[in-house]
């Protein structure tokens, strides 16, 4: 897709894309940084190279729309608005975290902005997102549920069910296939027959259409058409947006396998990178978006510090949420 | 009888039924999900609901067991309080990801901020020679899935004061439907109130033997029960009703004075729900106080088509008979 | 589809197709009075008003091909060439049967014919053809694999999964989705959003074709050309074959819930009738098609008697057939 | 050591990867699939195999659970001997209808006509912080369902051992790969024998007290003894190396001689395998020839995120000595 236009209002907006991206950014880096130096425990999925499709997505949520995630979800969470704090102290197993320590990266949620949950099963959020929307649907309101969701993710069971029940219901759902090219250490042109995500979603009655994921702008201004019309009742769609997984599949994965090249041509369309391409040349200055990037920088390690200094969960937690009934043993 | 007035003798499907509905009327967030529940279910559970709620509260499913299961959690977490209809328990395990690994750890992954409050009906066991895809019981599983509630009714006043409980409650429970005994009848009364989980039912009283039981094998017990009694043989037979959490107050209560205990299941023996009875008895009241303490279940082989051989793998009153006097007799290495 | 013009060799085909037709009805029109007599036990879903289905896709398979599938599964195992004694034995529990009386209605398989089993579970037999088939590749064998499954099986995981892996690997397997218009008590058009199985294949890379399921000799025609291009190497294929259950869901179902001018509709356009009436336009006489029925009826009436008078199995088989390695209760 | 000389020392999941590779070697009706296995599989296991054996015998898959157990199934009844890999224990929840209703069934249910196989491996446990989703350990769900033999075993020589015997065996094999143990080391013999089913290995002897366990707690286990034996208290360890079939016997004669049994697990405690030992132990013995009985698990709460809270919940070598403390102690009521 051609580039829009710069005009007054889109650079606003891509103030706003360009400011969630870069802490997205900052946020992952200064995760590795951590687990790297051995201060972070559990096993840690980054976006970098995919932040454009958490940011333009959200950025046309509202506050009481929710979402569901995958294990790669610290993007989607930042950009639908979870408290970095509690991210971070999540993170790090800490009490303050969003989950009280219980859940760690692959497992982060915080309800009180939609944000319904990463899951460390592919495609496990699917079912959950179409529920959410029926459930939200029958208490009367109007709020959408944006389910995103990796190319892997389209050979599992649940992708062809919860397309299906969202379509028969009409269920207002954007389906956010997230298509980085790879699921795991194996390329999605290995495993995955026909067209790909599109073509299976409009064969099963949800309209959908794909567009460069890479490019902050495009993916912004489809979503909000695309949402804009889930609100409307028009029933689910799908956007199928193409990124690249600049990194490995998780923090300990050099994913040596892939060719160097591919690696170095992809940096080329970092999304971060074009969209401040953007910006300049629609007028914004380096040292408005420099400032936009040190504040993530210093936010995020801010974060850090003070999730490092926070205290560990209590004990006693690790008996709570569990049923309100006692187990006899936890009595 | 001491039953109120207002009390009707119902059958066990219908106790359900009835308890399903009241809940639903009560609470608009209540609602079903299922194949077929439209139509008012495979068993006639949720006759007239179409009528009475409409199509949104009432939503007959494609057969997409995951989500189902998945759609029910989804549902639960803006805060309606759905009903999941499995149809038949063996098709859970077509739904296992979202009942394990989503459901069951939801609340606790997730520090407490989730509630996911939803019931699982799940009709199961051995019922009109439905063969090894259509018999079983496993509930003793969940019983091992940190998470759940597990309930499993033999009565229909229990069948309706559980489901009740279990649609209120907050946490997931897993409801297991005796769908053998959906016939049977017995009281319930007209406003059905909660009945707490984890609280036995005291089906007899005896002083000989402790039988433990829950689900569809009760009636068998209570006809072993009658057999032995006829022997001047005093069984306290109980009712765990639900397994998570389960009665061991109770149990242990009774074995201390009986001194032997049988625990009796439909499942399959190996690794059955009876071997934590067993086990946990004998932690709490010490070998030197049990003189003797067994269990009775299927043996482990799936559940075969012909009724022959289908009554060969099936616990029977006879079968149960023979092992409470395994239990009196002979302390010692029962094979 | 227009009907085919009538020719010898047709005739001869069309003959073939009568005579299983009529012998999968006969078989289960039998099965059914036994039922309905008490002297059945379990639960019984027969496939009249479906036979087309199975005559017309196994009469173009080969002895070692393979089929999986359903629970409505009498129609596929007969025509793959089950035998009838084993068959009905099976039905009535009996030691004779081809699983030993453990299997039922539900379960029936016929290993020595290729019949790799029915399926309680609705879309259980699809990841197993798939398997097979790559299986059989890997034995260097050129045998294809058809599986059978019905409309509602469309909406489960597992077709998803099955055909995106089937085309991956390019396997052997023929896809036939006999296609009543309804699962169970609800009718497909309510729980399948889309354009139904031959464009959910098609957007997963599995050519498809949609065939009037009630005209043997179309069904015949279609499967013959996609079963050849299976075992030529071309991959998988789905074949969508439209038709009506006559009866309900199991021998107790009524199918109450039916308009009754819908099924009398559906009665005039009963497969065997049809069938009948294109031989006799293509010079088959009456009594040749009425001994065919004749001969269908008493085979099935002596296997009946037969398997009635037919040991039950012996108790101690309830131990075998399970883990070569004993479990201590049953040594 | 009685090693033959052609002995050598390797990590677990070395070992496990040896055995495959022979037996696929030996017999080209072995294969494997599972996602990543071309590239050597999560943790190596595969590494190599793609070279060795080409892409139709080492097939990574796409992320489809279900398919990946039912395509193993039907490549199995045609004749071919899968390894179905499940890449991490938790994902089978996505594919138990195949597992259970399918894999477990098909031999029974068809009267035997059906061969199903298989060997579905299955890393387990908790390891490296992964939480709920990613660390549990369920192997006695399996051991109550008829149709398969449960591996679980511990050292480096028994994985091997028991993976070539899966390989070999027609019966479904559920392999429970200890994913903490990966990294341990230990003599493997060059030439793979297989190891029967059911047949349990002695640890450590002593004769104070019986420490059943199996799996990843192992190590735990000996820690504990090392710490006990300095205070003078001698157990006998016993390894159970298969759920099913299980060594009962040798559980029994060692309890017959010590007079008391701890089983330890990693899973949890409520309805785990350890109930099973505990009350066959007590059904083949009787109460009397028992001093003690006893349990330790993990709590009913799903697996947290945080170390500190993991520590809480998961069973480690100090609780053990605890247990086994009480065991030796206190036979009445532990909690
Ligand atoms: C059901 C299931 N199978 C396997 C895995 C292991 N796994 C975690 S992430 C991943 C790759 C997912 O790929 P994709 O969905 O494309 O997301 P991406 O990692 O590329 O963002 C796999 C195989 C899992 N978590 N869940
Ligand atoms: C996974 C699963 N869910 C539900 C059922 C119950 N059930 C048995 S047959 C059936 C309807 C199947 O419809 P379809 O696949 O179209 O086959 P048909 O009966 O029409 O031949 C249902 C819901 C089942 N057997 N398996
Ligand atoms: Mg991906
Ligand atoms: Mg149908």
């Amino acid at each position: 897709m051609a580039d829009t236009a710069p005009t007054g209002h889109n650079t606003r907006r891509w103030l706003d894309l360009y400011r969630t991206m870069v802490r997205i950014r900052a946020f992952e880096e200064t995760a590795l940084a951590a687990h790297a130096a051995g201060q972070m425990p559990g096993p840690l999925h980054v976006s970098i190279g995919q932040e454009a499709v958490a940011a333009g997505v959200c950025l046309n949520l509202r506050a009481d729309d929710r979402i569901t995630s995958n294990h790669r979800g610290h993007g989607h969470a930042i950009a639908k608005g979870a408290g970095i704090a509690g991210m971070m102290e999540e993170l790090f197993g800490r009490a303050g975290g969003h989950c009280g320590g219980k859940g760690g990266s692959m497992h982060i949620a915080d309800f009180s902005v939609g944000m319904l949950g990463a899951n460390g099963v592919v495609a496990g959020g699917i079912p959950i997102a179409v529920g959410a929307a029926q459930g939200l649907r029958l208490l009367g309101s109007d709020a959408i549920v944006a389910c995103f969701f990796g190319d892997g993710a389209i050979n599992r069971g649940p992708f062809l069910e919860g397309l299906n029940w969202a379509a028969l219901y009409r269920l207002p759902v954007l389906f956010v296939c997230e298509d980085n090219g790879v699921a795991a250490f194996t390329r999605a042109g290995e495993v995955t027959a026909g067209a790909g995500a599109v073509a299976r979603a409009e064969a099963i009655g949800v309209p959908a259409e794909s567009v460069d994921g890479n490019d902050a702008a495009a993916v912004d201004a489809a979503a909000g058409r695309l949402v804009a019309s889930v609100r409307r009742g028009d029933g689910p769609h799908l956007l199928h947006l193409r990124t690249f997984r600049l990194l490995g599949h998780t923090s300990t994965d050099k994913a040596a396998w892939r060719p160097e090249q591919e690696v170095a041509e992809a940096r080329t369309r970092d999304p971060i990178a074009r969209l401040r391409a953007r910006l300049i040349e629609a007028g914004a200055a380096d040292a408005t978006l420099d400032a936009i990037a040190a504040e993530a920088r210093a936010e995020m390690a801010a974060a850090r510090d003070a999730a490092l200094a926070a205290a560990w969960p209590d004990p006693a937690t690790a008996w709570t949420d569990v049923l309100d009934t006692p187990a006899p043993e936890a009595a | 009888m001491d039953a109120p007035v207002t009390t009707e003798t119902l059958t066990l499907v219908e106790a359900g039924r009835r308890a399903a509905l009241q809940e639903m009327r009560r609470d608009p967030r209540v609602w079903v999900l299922g194949e077929d529940v439209a139509r008012g279910g495979l068993f006639g559970q949720y006759r007239g609901f179409l009528d009475a709620f409409g199509p949104d509260r009432v939503v007959s499913t494609p057969i997409s067991e995951s989500t189902i299961m998945g759609a029910g959690l989804g549902a639960a977490l803006v805060g309606t309080r759905p009903i999941i209809e499995m149809r038949i328990f063996d098709f859970v395990m077509c739904a296992m990801d979202e009942l394990v690994n989503q459901i069951a750890k939801i609340r606790y992954m997730f520090g407490g901020q989730a509630k996911p409050a939803v019931v699982v009906r799940m009709p199961h066991g051995i019922w009109r020679n439905s063969a090894a895809q259509h018999s079983q019981t496993l509930e003793s599983w969940f019983a091992h899935l940190p998470g759940v509630v597990v309930a499993a009714p033999s009565t229909p006043a229990d069948t309706a004061g559980l489901l009740v409980a279990a649609i209120r409650s907050d946490d997931p429970v897993l409801f297991f439907d005796p769908k053998n005994l959906f016939g049977v009848t017995g009281p319930v009364p007209a406003e059905i109130d909660p009945l707490p989980f984890g609280r036995a039912r005291e089906v007899r009283n005896g002083n000989d033997l402790t039988l433990v039981a829950w689900s569809a094998i009760l009636p068998d017990c209570e006809t072993a029960c009658d057999a032995l009694a006829a022997e001047g043989i005093g069984v306290d037979l109980i009712d765990l009703r639900t397994l998570w959490p389960w009665d061991e107050e109770a149990v242990a209560a009774s074995v201390a004075r009986t001194g032997r205990l049988l625990v009796v299941h439909e499942a399959v023996q190996a690794g059955g729900f009876g071997a934590e009875v067993v086990a946990r008895t004998i932690e709490r009241l010490g070998p030197a106080s049990v003189k003797a303490a067994r269990r009775l279940g299927a043996p482990r082989v799936p559940v075969p088509f012909s009724p022959p051989l289908e009554e060969v793998v099936k616990v029977t009153a006879p079968k149960i008979v023979a092992a409470a006097k395994a239990t009196l007799g002979a302390p010692a290495a029962p094979r």
